[in-house]
């Protein structure tokens, strides 16, 4: 890519990270959700693999080990789903039952355990799809993906 | 709590697979036989605990109309023995198989995620969740026939896939308009709901989008198409697997589920299956006599015993429902032990093509042995299982008056006995006609024999232990066809 | 005026279902399914509307009638889902075109029916 | 106006659905889909639904990104014939299913909730008690990760699934001798 894109690029890329993370965060207040903030995040990622060239990406996250480390997310997931079954609120054994304090609803402390889900989705759909963009876009022809480790 | 384990099990071993799978290659063989044993003896001692209860959990602490609930009564307990003995012998069986396969962790996950799908569908109480589950299965599925990258295999997984994802938003159109007219997404409200207001028109356009949906995943015979291209050209576990369980539990449960047990059965809906099995009953007879690959036989027999169970369900007497019922347990142990045995004749002698084995029955005694217990089964021959399900198949054929049908179907179990009894006479009898190097061909591996043995003890076994199967296993699952609209009362009571 | 705005998610999933049925070039089955899966989206939404009511988010003092969350929180399951269907299939696609050369249905017809 | 408008965009995306059907040129045919998503989008804002929109938004940008590099690697033109035999008898029957469909639907839909008044029985409840029992003010993500939770855990494990199998279909060689 020409000088131009790859200068602009920079720029750009903190602003999608930034609004990635906002979707996540504020998920449960605002409308966002945890698929569409993960999916800004890899995009932003993704965005920098197509200008940068995937070499230059895969310095920063490793393709493949980005797979690891949204099963390592979908894991915490199940995680936080058997803390509800253990009980911490008195009385409620249930799997993805609302544990945590539900905090004042308008501010970001609020609404038990749908924030931390929130992120944890976030995480997986975003490495999830740089991992999927990984292998799918950046393949060329008859090496396949398995060159690269 | 128990229920909850089901799906959740394999999910977990496969995401620490996934995580294991970066530091050694192959790894993975003994976890994920091992949570499928774990699984298998979970539903065995569900059947023994459970005798006609119905269990509720729901998830998150809400109650029934708000959160999702997880539901087991006796027709899931009766999916769930089918689909975890399947999956731990697939699972035994794929130890050896896949060494022929690069990838082989891979195999491992996408064959625990598609066990923990077909659990879940099978638990499932929210009718939007029985459909997030079947996409678990049939993503896991269209990615496990292109398992050996090659243009027979990426061929048949496009065309699955094709009619797959057309199927599941059939489903999904039908799923919409069940919200829209009830209000709810879980099963037990709706039902109630319904038997409460009655039918509207709405329900009656909602109903041949889902039938249309679950024909085209049971490959009911104007929709069957992809099944004689998939089947074969999975990898035997996998093909396996298929027609084992997932064209019965994606499709045979939905339709009891939705339409006996929520929406309620009109005798039209009734003819309608009981037709279409009997067509798909003679279609894949005559199909399979033709054919000349093992397991392309295989899967065109695959089609013609899915049709014994619509007829059986389509009768609409409790002795056809128990023939159905009955023929899903024998078909999925004697149907999974042919394409295993079908996986074994081609990894020791490297050929499909029937007219050119033969003489296999002494090289390969174990096999010979098993594929003649499958055999007896499928065709009938009384002490095996087989011959019980497609007796009381007629008797409730018969009880429903549907004579010539009757006899058109013992007709039929004549032609499947002339298919099974040309693949004993070309693979294993007879002597090799061609350059056929006979010395050269030696045993399976210990492990593949051990799978074998297990599915075609349990083929004889169904047969012996009749009363009491029918007792422990059928009668509950009947009990739920039975009672149709009465299930949301039931389920609410909970 | 209901039925004309119903018709208009119907008609998205027919010509969906008309590109794959009549399209011999893959990559149009490919985009025949998502126009399929957007029909279904719509579908749902128009379930949900309702006539002079506010989005779904409660904000501190505004009125408290909403339009019907539930299917708009179904559609995100969904969309994933066709997503998904489409991503699979342009992967198998890939490799069917390294292997032939072509996207033409007619001519990767070596399977038998 | 608020039909009008409505009615317009829809009308806008049904002529784009057809030009992505028709168009022989693979590029313009994605972009006639992105013309689709796009003004399906703004149909979600007008039915008052923004988390679905920016779930429509995010989404298509990936699958279009993904299907111009598909379509960028391998072939722009459809080659394939054009009005071959075989587009001719699916065309036939395809006509022939769609007006049985549509004269099903329309009966179907007179007895589905008047547009404007669904029958919202559970999730009146779910709207009730979201601020008193979870706290938090987004109703529909509520509704996503603590009501129906199993349902996007399970959609989590979709996304995984899927991408394994992309995985598996993409890797360089299947069996370790060809057959």
């Amino acid at each position: 890519m020409d000088k131009t894109i790859r200068i602009l690029t920079s720029y750009v890329i903190g602003l999608i990270l930034i609004f990635g993370f906002y979707v996540v965060i504020y998920g449960h207040i605002l409308p966002g959700e945890g698929f569409d903030g993960g999916m800004l995040i890899a995009s932003a990622f993704i965005l920098c693999m197509i200008v940068y060239g995937r070499d230059e990406a895969k310095k920063r996250v490793n393709i493949s080990s980005a797979l690891v480390v949204s099963a390592i997310a979908g894991l915490l997931l199940i995680v936080v789903g058997f803390l509800g079954l253990i009980g911490i609120r008195d009385g409620h054994q249930f799997f993805l039952d609302n544990f945590l304090p539900q905090g004042d609803p308008h501010y970001l402390f609020s609404g038990g355990i749908v924030p931390v889900l929130n992120v944890l989705l976030g995480v997986l759909v975003g490495f999830g799809f740089y991992a999927l963009f990984g292998y799918l876009v950046v393949w060329r022809g008859e090496r396949g993906t398995d060159a690269e480790p | 709590m128990l229920i909850l384990l089901f799906p959740l099990l394999p999910i977990i071993s496969a995401l620490c697979l996934i995580i294991l799978e970066r530091f050694d290659e192959d790894s993975g063989d003994y976890l994920s036989s091992a949570t499928a044993f774990v699984l298998f003896a979970m539903a065995v001692t569900i059947i023994f605990t459970l005798n006609g209860g119905v269990v509720v959990y729901h998830l998150g602490g809400w109650g029934s109309p708000l959160g999702v609930d997880l539901v087991l009564d006796g027709f899931s307990a009766l999916f769930l023995v089918v689909i975890n003995l399947v999956g731990f012998v697939s699972m035994l069986y794929s130890i050896e198989y896949m060494k022929k396969f690069t990838a082989k962790a891979k195999f491992y996950i996408l064959h625990l995620f598609l066990i923990a799908g077909l659990n879940g569908i099978v638990l499932s109480g929210d009718i939007f969740n029985f459909y997030v589950f079947m996409e678990i299965v049939a993503f896991a599925s269209y990615a496990l026939i292109a398992f050996g990258v090659e243009q027979l295999d990426l061929e048949a997984s496009i065309r699955y896939q094709v009619l797959g994802t057309v199927g599941s938003f059939f489903v999904l159109l039908g799923i919409g308009i069940l919200y829209s007219v009830t209000g709810t997404l879980d099963l037990a409200d709706m039902s109630r709901f319904i038997s409460q207001t009655g039918i509207n028109r709405a329900i009656l356009f909602a109903v041949p989008l889902l039938l249309f949906g679950f024909a085209l995943k049971a490959a009911l015979v104007p929709f069957h198409a992809w099944l004689p291209d998939a089947h074969p050209t999975a990898p035997t576990p996998v093909s396996a697997m298929l027609s084992g369980v997932v064209i019965k539990v994606c499709s045979i449960y939905g339709i009891v589920r939705i339409f006996f047990g929520v929406t309620g059965v009109s005798p039209t809906l009734l003819q309608i299956l009981l037709y279409a099995g009997l067509i798909s009953i003679f279609f894949g007879a005559f199909s399979a006599l033709r054919q000349t690959d093992f397991k392309r036989l295989l899967a065109y027999s695959s089609i013609s015993q899915i049709g014994y169970i619509m007829l059986g369900i389509g009768t609409g007497t409790p002795l056809g429902y128990a023939g159905a019922m009955f023929h899903i347990l024998n078909h999925a142990t004697f149907k999974s032990l042919f394409f295993i045995v079908a996986g074994a004749v081609e990894h020791s002698t490297g050929e499909r093509n029937i007219t050119k084995l033969g003489g296999l029955s002494d090289k390969m005694p174990v096999t010979f042995l098993s594929s003649l217990s499958a055999s007896f089964s499928l065709g009938g021959v009384p002490p095996f299982g087989g011959f019980f399900s497609k007796l009381l198949i007629i008797l409730g054929l018969f009880k429903a008056g549907y004579l010539t049908v009757g006899l058109l179907v013992v007709l039929s179990a004549v032609f499947t006995l002339a298919y099974f009894l040309k693949i004993q006479r070309n693979v294993f009898l007879r002597l090799p006609t061609s350059h056929f190097p006979l010395p050269t061909i030696k045993e399976v591996p210990v492990l593949m024999r051990v799978s074998m043995l297990i599915l075609a003890i349990i083929c004889l076994g169904l047969g012996l232990a009749f009363p009491w199967i029918l007792k422990a296993i059928v009668e509950p699952a009947v009990a739920v066809l039975t009672n149709g609209c009465k299930y949301g009362s039931l389920i609410l009571g909970l | 005026m209901s039925i004309l705005i119903y018709l208009f998610s119907i008609l998205l999933f027919l010509i969906g279902l008309y590109c794959i049925v009549s399209k011999e070039n893959l990559l149009k089955i490919v985009i025949g399914i998502k126009i399929m899966g957007y029909g279904v989206s719509l579908f749902f939404i128009l379930l949900g509307w309702r006539r002079d009511s506010s989005a779904p988010i409660i904000i501190k003092d505004m009125a408290q009638n909403f339009v019907d969350p539930l299917p708009q929180a179904l559609i995100p399951a969904i969309m994933v889902i066709s997503l998904a269907a489409t991503i699979l299939m342009l992967a198998t696609c890939v490799r069917l075109y390294e292997k032939y050369g072509t996207f033409d249905i007619s001519k990767i017809k070596e399977l038998k029916g | 106006m608020f039909a009008i408008l409505l009615v317009s965009i829809l009308i806008f995306v049904l002529i784009m659905a057809a030009l992505a059907v028709q168009i022989r040129d693979l590029m313009s045919s994605v972009m006639a889909l992105a013309g689709v998503g796009f003004g399906l989008a703004i149909v979600f804002l007008f039915l008052s639904a923004p988390e679905v929109m920016t779930a429509q938004l995010v989404l298509e940008v990936i699958t279009y990104v993904i299907m111009i590099s598909v379509v960028y690697k391998t072939s722009k033109l459809d080659k394939t014939r054009k009005y071959s035999v075989r587009e001719i008898s699916p065309a036939a029957a395809m006509f022939f299913f769609a007006v049985v469909f549509i004269i099903f639907s329309i009966r179907g839909i007179k007895d589905l909730p008047i547009f404007g008044e669904p029958l919202m029985r559970a999730s009146s409840l779910q709207i009730a008690q979201t601020i008193s029992e979870i706290g938090a003010t987004n109703i529909v993500t509520a509704i996503l990760l603590d009501f129906r939770a199993w349902n996007t855990l399970m959609e989590a494990f979709v996304i995984i699934v899927m991408i394994v199998g992309v995985t598996v279909i993409l890797r360089k060689k299947g069996r370790k001798v060809e057959r």
